[in-house]
């Protein structure tokens, strides 16, 4: 692994059960549901690099957010973070860590507790690694609202009393609050209307650049994590089905997913109304996912092995690759 | 232009809080043509919403109350000054209107066929002065396949007697549109049809209405936050901001050359996929509050181009080209 | 899954509950009663008695022994026997049961009939005139002691006008109706018997009208806030925005959800009620079981006070399965998983 | 950190102040504990009659000047014994609900917060609790353990707890599903860190409003225990036990019952308002809409 490497993530996977069969239930043999998030992701993230991830909801976008940062634990997989594995990290070594790879959640609203003042959510990651010197948290939290933009008057006020864009930049100033290395930034801007979506995307820009951070940035909306990132990672139903340097996959996208889902987004252009290359059908069930291919029962061009066959990675070109069968053909 | 299907006039529409008295519409002039697609846009809480379920009646009055002087005309009436009951009598077969959300908005109890037949039934019902035979179920049950087939359901006795819940978020919103059509309205209000959709599906669903305009004849008031939305299915576009429509123009011409420095701010806000090098632009401030709007031009605190006269008083709606009209006072 | 897969895991899943509930009452008779031989015996009994009680109970028994014999004497319909009337519990229990199912059903038939239209009235005028004074008289009724409701009754329609009786549920110088269900108003109606049919009403009248107005504020508040509830959903924008008109958006689209609702806390209001009845019944001498367990408690009879125990909480747990299907029924959304 | 926020507190209050209703029986609620609080101290001191003495000479008089309320059967001044049962309700009501809270809320809290087979074991006990009409296990409970105010406090803490573990649960579980929980964890917060600053304080407020709405439902059930000979026992004026005894002279003297059980009544109402008001004013959902 090159030293350029900060995080590496190897098959990560993550099944969990859904519906609550009860205690005697499963004595009594009842199937448990599972859902299968995450089904063998692997990338790296280089040191100052943003990778951005991109899917449909439920596609297991927001699994890879939590399970990348040991929120909730892989079912397998490992993660190495600094060339250290993490996985198996007892709690407190992992609660030591935290202060170093941080996250921002989608809804603005419910991430910030509705009794705690802004100061006090703001110095939570610092009472986390158990900063005990309250002038010094009291600092570390102003300089952080300021370079968030927010006045020093928000110190002492509650969350609701700010608006969508204002309380996302609480979030991030609790994210960098301890100045950590890696960011996961899941759907930040989602919740936010264009114009505070424009604000917000600028100011993550320029603290990825000043700070040095290395980030990932997960969302639903093509255009904003292709602004946002250097590489990006195209997700389906709990796989990566393509991965590359956010230009070429733009230019050349080889999994036909991944172009399909780029035709889809509305080209904010009434001269170039959008080509009629339909996609038909809908994602399928994380329960019940395809065999072979996932794709395959909404693919133009499936093939009788894409049925059966897992398509492996396949390297398009130096570090951009996709996993379809048109490409060993 | 041709007699407007819907023209509004000078709606104000205000409704009281506990906080305050919140002025949602402050006088909103827009007009529907007959077979056009009119695109809403504008960010939240600009009372864009709040609009399209003005025009059926729909905002719970009260809080909500039209001032005096609020003219909707549709058909030849004034829908501001009708009954409740009367209103209800234009919903369904003269406008209707679609919802964001299609998993809240279809009645968890009922098969989607039965809800779908709801609007045939109301539709035969109104029509019946001309013709007086009843239909029978199995007639209805073909018309609420015909209905589902419309909006290219490939199997409509199945889906017919599906439960919501038993449908996936895009064939639900099939199933609405499904059943606004159903009763043969000549405006259907749309909003945000797409916005809780994923992007795969929002296309699908887009093309689906595109082409039912040309199929049924059928105007659009298409409602929506998402300027990429507006620019694949507008003919024409009016942009709201806080209460006050600020710009209207063809589309093509709205995005080629907006007028409004919100338009403008706007516009430049949004990341392209075909122009990645460019630095995006973002507009300072927020949205303004509707209990207290800024003075004059709502806009002015976040413009660039704000002047004296732009902070006391409010401009008018004016027309600078052929169909081109924006509210500013630097033109 | 299907209606009838629905009923069978609902069914299947009381019995863990019922395990509980006997085991409740177990511990209860048994354990917390100081001593529980002499209290199945009776205050009064002989210390030979005792003895005899406490091997028929096997009360030197270790206790999940005397739990198996307490669960098998249960099924085997040996509810103990009351040592004030010396009669077996469950005979007792079985022969003043259909007063009380009586009692229950109209005053749930008048309760409903008023509640809920009081309640879909008041939620869809909300804090208009009527819904405040339909608010503050439910919640009155709601907070009134069930003996407050029950004297007050007897006082004013007893004793001042004098115009119906003040307790009792048959007069005895008339002869029954011919006995079928054992609901005498049933009964009267079934032989055809309008003179019993007559007596029975003006029996009834004043206890199920004190219970239907206890129960009556619960029904009108729950109908009330589920229906608001109801009525701030998208489907019902969606009713009115499809042309229906507002009967119809009323009475089919939000009264059908907020019914289903409505259905779950029926257990809560039948539990209530009950509560409500046990005072009624002692105070107009209504031979139900609530009045045999007042009975039961001012002689101090343990056994008859367990055996009520059981059946209060059966009703209550049947009552629960009931609603539980009912709502599978109403509402598809519930079979799912 | 804090409970409650300023402005929040003082929105809250302009609702409370603005609901007419909530704030007559918040006034009543007072009244009524100042009551408590001064016959506590003083005893019969400022009572206008002793209400043990018996006094045959005046039996069963109608309400009147010198007797508000009448007198009863044994002669005792029915109001005098109405004022000096007024402790007896409140103390039910706050032993059970305090109790109830700090029992069932804590279990309740740690189970949803704990999850898995802990979890799953509270909800089965508490099933079982909840299958019982409350009134009718209170009174198994209270047969067993024999009559008494004490015994009758003891019935109602075993049918009361399961109640407060059930809220506190879903008000735990839903504050472990949010976000700001995740953000919490993710902040490396110990585990009694996270108890401490985010759910103790969120399941809290919602506890202590449904905790005040519950006292009307304690002072109904143990009035009705009381009236049943299960509560205080004579010569004690529990106001239940006095409806009880008075009811063989509703006929003849229907003060002796009426009055005792319109005092519960007009308690039992005026904590119900005050609750409902208090409800609404902290749930924003319904204040702001």
């Amino acid at each position: 692994m090159s030293s350029q490497t900060l995080l590496s993530i190897k098959n990560l996977v993550k099944h969990y059960r859904v519906g609550t069969v009860s205690f005697l239930g499963r004595r009594f043999g009842h199937k448990q549901k599972m859902v299968h998030s995450l089904d063998g992701v692997s990338f790296n993230v280089a040191r100052d690099e943003t990778l951005g991830v991109v899917g449909e909801s439920g596609c297991g976008k927001t699994t890879l957010a939590r399970t990348m940062l040991l929120l909730t634990p892989p079912t397998s997989g490992s993660i190495t973070f600094e060339d250290k594995e993490i996985t198996k990290l007892p709690k407190q070594e992992l609660r030591k860590l935290r202060s170093r790879m941080q996250i921002v959640f989608q809804d603005p609203v419910s991430s910030l507790d509705p009794r705690m003042r802004v100061r006090d959510i703001v110095a939570e990651p610092l009472v986390g690694v158990g900063e005990k010197d309250r002038a010094q948290i009291r600092e570390k939290v102003r300089a952080m609202l300021e370079r968030v933009g927010l006045s020093q008057d928000a110190l002492n006020r509650f969350p609701h009393q700010f608006s969508g864009g204002q309380r996302q930049r609480i979030g991030i100033a609790r994210a960098l609050v301890c100045e950590p290395q890696f960011l996961v930034l899941d759907e930040p801007t989602s919740a936010l209307d264009a114009s505070i979506q424009a604000q917000v995307l600028n100011l993550l820009r320029r603290l990825e650049r000043d700070l040095r951070l290395s980030s990932v940035f997960i969302s639903h909306n093509i255009n904003v994590v292709c602004y946002m990132s250097d590489r990006i990672a195209v997700m389906y139903a709990g796989e990566i089905v393509e991965m590359g340097p956010t230009r070429e996959i733009l230019g050349k996208s080889s999994h036909p997913y991944t172009t399909t889902l780029f035709a889809s987004v509305p080209k904010v252009d009434p001269s170039h109304r959008r080509a009629d290359t339909e996609i038909i059908g809908e994602q399928p069930s994380p329960v019940n996912p395809p065999s072979g291919c996932r794709f395959h029962p909404r693919c133009p061009f499936v093939m009788e092995k894409c049925k059966s066959v897992r398509p492996e990675q396949t390297v398009v070109n130096s570090n951009h690759w996709a996993a379809c069968h048109l490409l060993t053909k | 232009m041709s007699e407007p299907l819907l023209s509004i006039e000078n709606v104000r529409l205000e409704f009281n809080t506990e906080q305050g008295t919140v002025h949602a519409l402050r006088g909103v002039d827009l007009s529907v043509g007959k077979n056009e697609v009119v695109g809403l846009v504008g960010e939240s809480g600009c009372g864009k919403t709040v609009l399209g379920l003005a025009v059926l009646g729909l905002n719970p009055m009260p809080p909500a109350r039209l001032l005096d002087g609020s003219q909707i005309l549709f058909q030849g009436r004034n829908l501001a000054e009708l009954t409740p009951h009367e209103l209800a009598l234009v919903r369904g077969t003269g406008i209707s209107m679609i919802f964001q959300e299609p998993a809240t908005s279809l009645n968890p109890v009922f098969t989607i066929g039965d809800q779908i037949s709801e609007s045939i039934r109301l539709r035969i019902q109104r029509q019946r002065n001309e013709d007086k035979s009843t239909p029978s179920s199995s007639e209805i049950d073909e018309q609420v396949y015909e209905a589902l087939r419309l909006v290219r359901i490939a199997d409509p006795e199945r889906i017919a007697r599906r439960y919501p819940h038993e449908l996936s978020g895009g064939m639900k919103q099939r199933a609405m549109i499904a059943m606004a059509m159903a009763a043969k309205p000549s405006l259907l209000i749309a909003d945000e049809p797409t916005t809780a959709l994923d992007v795969t599906i929002q296309a699908q669903i887009l093309r689906l209405m595109r082409d039912l305009m040309n199929e049924v004849k059928t105007s659009i008031l298409f409602i929506t936050h998402d300027l990429g939305v507006i620019a694949e299915i507008a003919d024409r576009v009016a942009v709201m901001y806080a209460g006050h429509i600020v710009e209207e123009a063809p589309v093509g011409q709205l995005f080629a050359e907006p007028l409004h420095p919100y338009t403008q701010g706007l516009l430049a806000s949004l990341p392209r996929l075909s122009d990645l090098d460019r630095e995006i632009k973002q507009l300072p401030g927020s949205v303004p509050d509707a209990i207290n709007p800024p003075s004059g031009c709502s806009f002015h605190p976040r413009c660039e181009f704000a002047r004296e006269e732009c902070r006391t008083e409010s401009p008018k709606l004016k027309e600078l080209k052929v169909g081109h009209k924006v509210a500013c006072y630097l033109y | 899954m299907g209606l009838l897969k629905f009923c069978l895991k609902r069914i299947i899943s009381i019995i863990p509950v019922l395990i509980g509930v006997t085991l409740l009452t177990f511990l209860i008779s048994r354990v917390v009663v100081p001593n529980p031989a002499r209290a199945w015996a009776g205050l009064k009994a002989s210390q030979a008695t005792v003895q005899a009680i406490a091997i028929r109970y096997h009360l030197h028994d270790p206790l999940y022994l005397q739990y198996y014999y307490y669960l098998r004497d249960l099924l085997s319909g040996d509810w103990g026997t009351s040592p004030v009337n010396s009669q077996p519990v469950l005979d007792n229990l079985t022969a003043f049961f259909p007063a009380t199912l009586e009692l229950a059903i109209v005053a749930i038939i008048i309760a409903a009939a008023l509640g809920i239209p009081l309640g879909v009235y008041a939620a869809v005028h909300q804090d208009k005139g009527i819904d405040h004074a339909a608010r503050l008289f439910s919640l009155g009724t709601y907070c009134a002691p069930p003996f407050l409701m029950a004297l007050l009754m007897q006082l004013i329609f007893s004793y001042w006008f004098r115009i119906l009786p003040s307790g009792g549920r048959f007069s005895p110088l008339y002869p029954l109706p011919h006995k079928i269900t054992g609901l005498l108003i049933l009964d009267s109606i079934l032989s055809g018997n309008l003179q019993a049919l007559g007596i029975a009403l003006i029996h009834i009248s004043l206890p199920a009208l004190s219970l239907a107005l206890l129960t009556f504020g619960l029904i009108t508040r729950l109908t009330r806030s589920s229906m608001l509830e109801v009525l701030r959903q998208d489907y019902v924008r969606t009713a009115r925005a499809k042309g229906l008109v507002e009967r119809v958006v009323i009475f089919k689209h939000a009264l059908r959800n907020g019914l289903t609702s409505i259905v779950t806390v029926m257990a809560l209001l039948f539990a209530f009620m009950l509560s409500g009845a046990i005072v009624i019944e002692y105070i107009f001498n209504w031979p139900g079981i609530g009045r045999y367990a007042v009975q039961s408690i001012l002689s101090l009879d343990l056994p008859a006070v367990m055996g009520t125990t059981l059946v209060f909480t059966l009703i209550i747990i049947s009552v629960n399965l009931l609603a539980d299907i009912a709502y599978a029924v109403l509402d598809p959304r519930i079979r799912l998983d | 950190m804090s409970l409650f926020d300023k402005t929040e507190l003082r929105l809250t209050g302009v609702y409370l102040l603005r609901n007419k209703l909530s704030l007559a029986g918040g006034a009543i609620v007072a009244a009524y504990l100042a009551l408590t609080v001064v016959v506590t101290l003083t005893g019969k001191f400022l009572l206008p009659y002793d209400p043990y003495v018996q006094n045959f000479a005046q039996t069963l008089l109608p309400p009147n000047s010198a007797h508000f309320f009448g007198t009863d059967d044994l002669g005792r001044d029915i109001f005098s014994r109405v004022i000096a049962g007024a402790p007896i309700e409140a103390q039910i009501a706050f032993v059970v609900v305090l109790i109830s809270l700090a029992f069932g809320g804590s279990l309740g809290a740690f189970a949803g917060y704990l999850g898995g087979m802990a979890e799953e074991l509270l909800m089965r006990i508490t099933d079982v609790f909840l299958s019982f009409p409350a009134l009718v296990l209170a009174m198994a409970v209270a047969i067993a353990i024999g009559p008494g105010l004490t015994n009758s406090m003891m019935a109602l803490l075993v049918v009361w707890w399961p109640w407060y573990a059930r809220i506190a649960r879903g008000e735990a579980l839903a504050i472990k599903n949010s976000q700001y929980m995740e953000a919490a964890h993710a902040a490396g917060l110990r585990d009694v860190q996270i108890v401490v600053r985010h759910v103790l304080p969120n399941i809290l407020m919602p506890l202590l409003v449904y905790a005040t709405l519950d006292i009307s439902n304690v002072i109904l059930t143990g009035s009705i225990l009381s009236f049943i000979g299960l509560g205080a026992q004579p010569p004690q004026p529990e106001w239940g036990r006095m409806v009880f005894d008075g009811q063989d002279y509703l006929s003849g003297a229907w003060w002796m019952s009426v009055l005792p059980a319109l005092a519960i009544f007009v308690v039992v109402l005026a904590f119900s308002l005050f609750g409902d008001g208090l409800r609404d004013a902290f749930d924003p959902k319904l204040r702001r809409r």
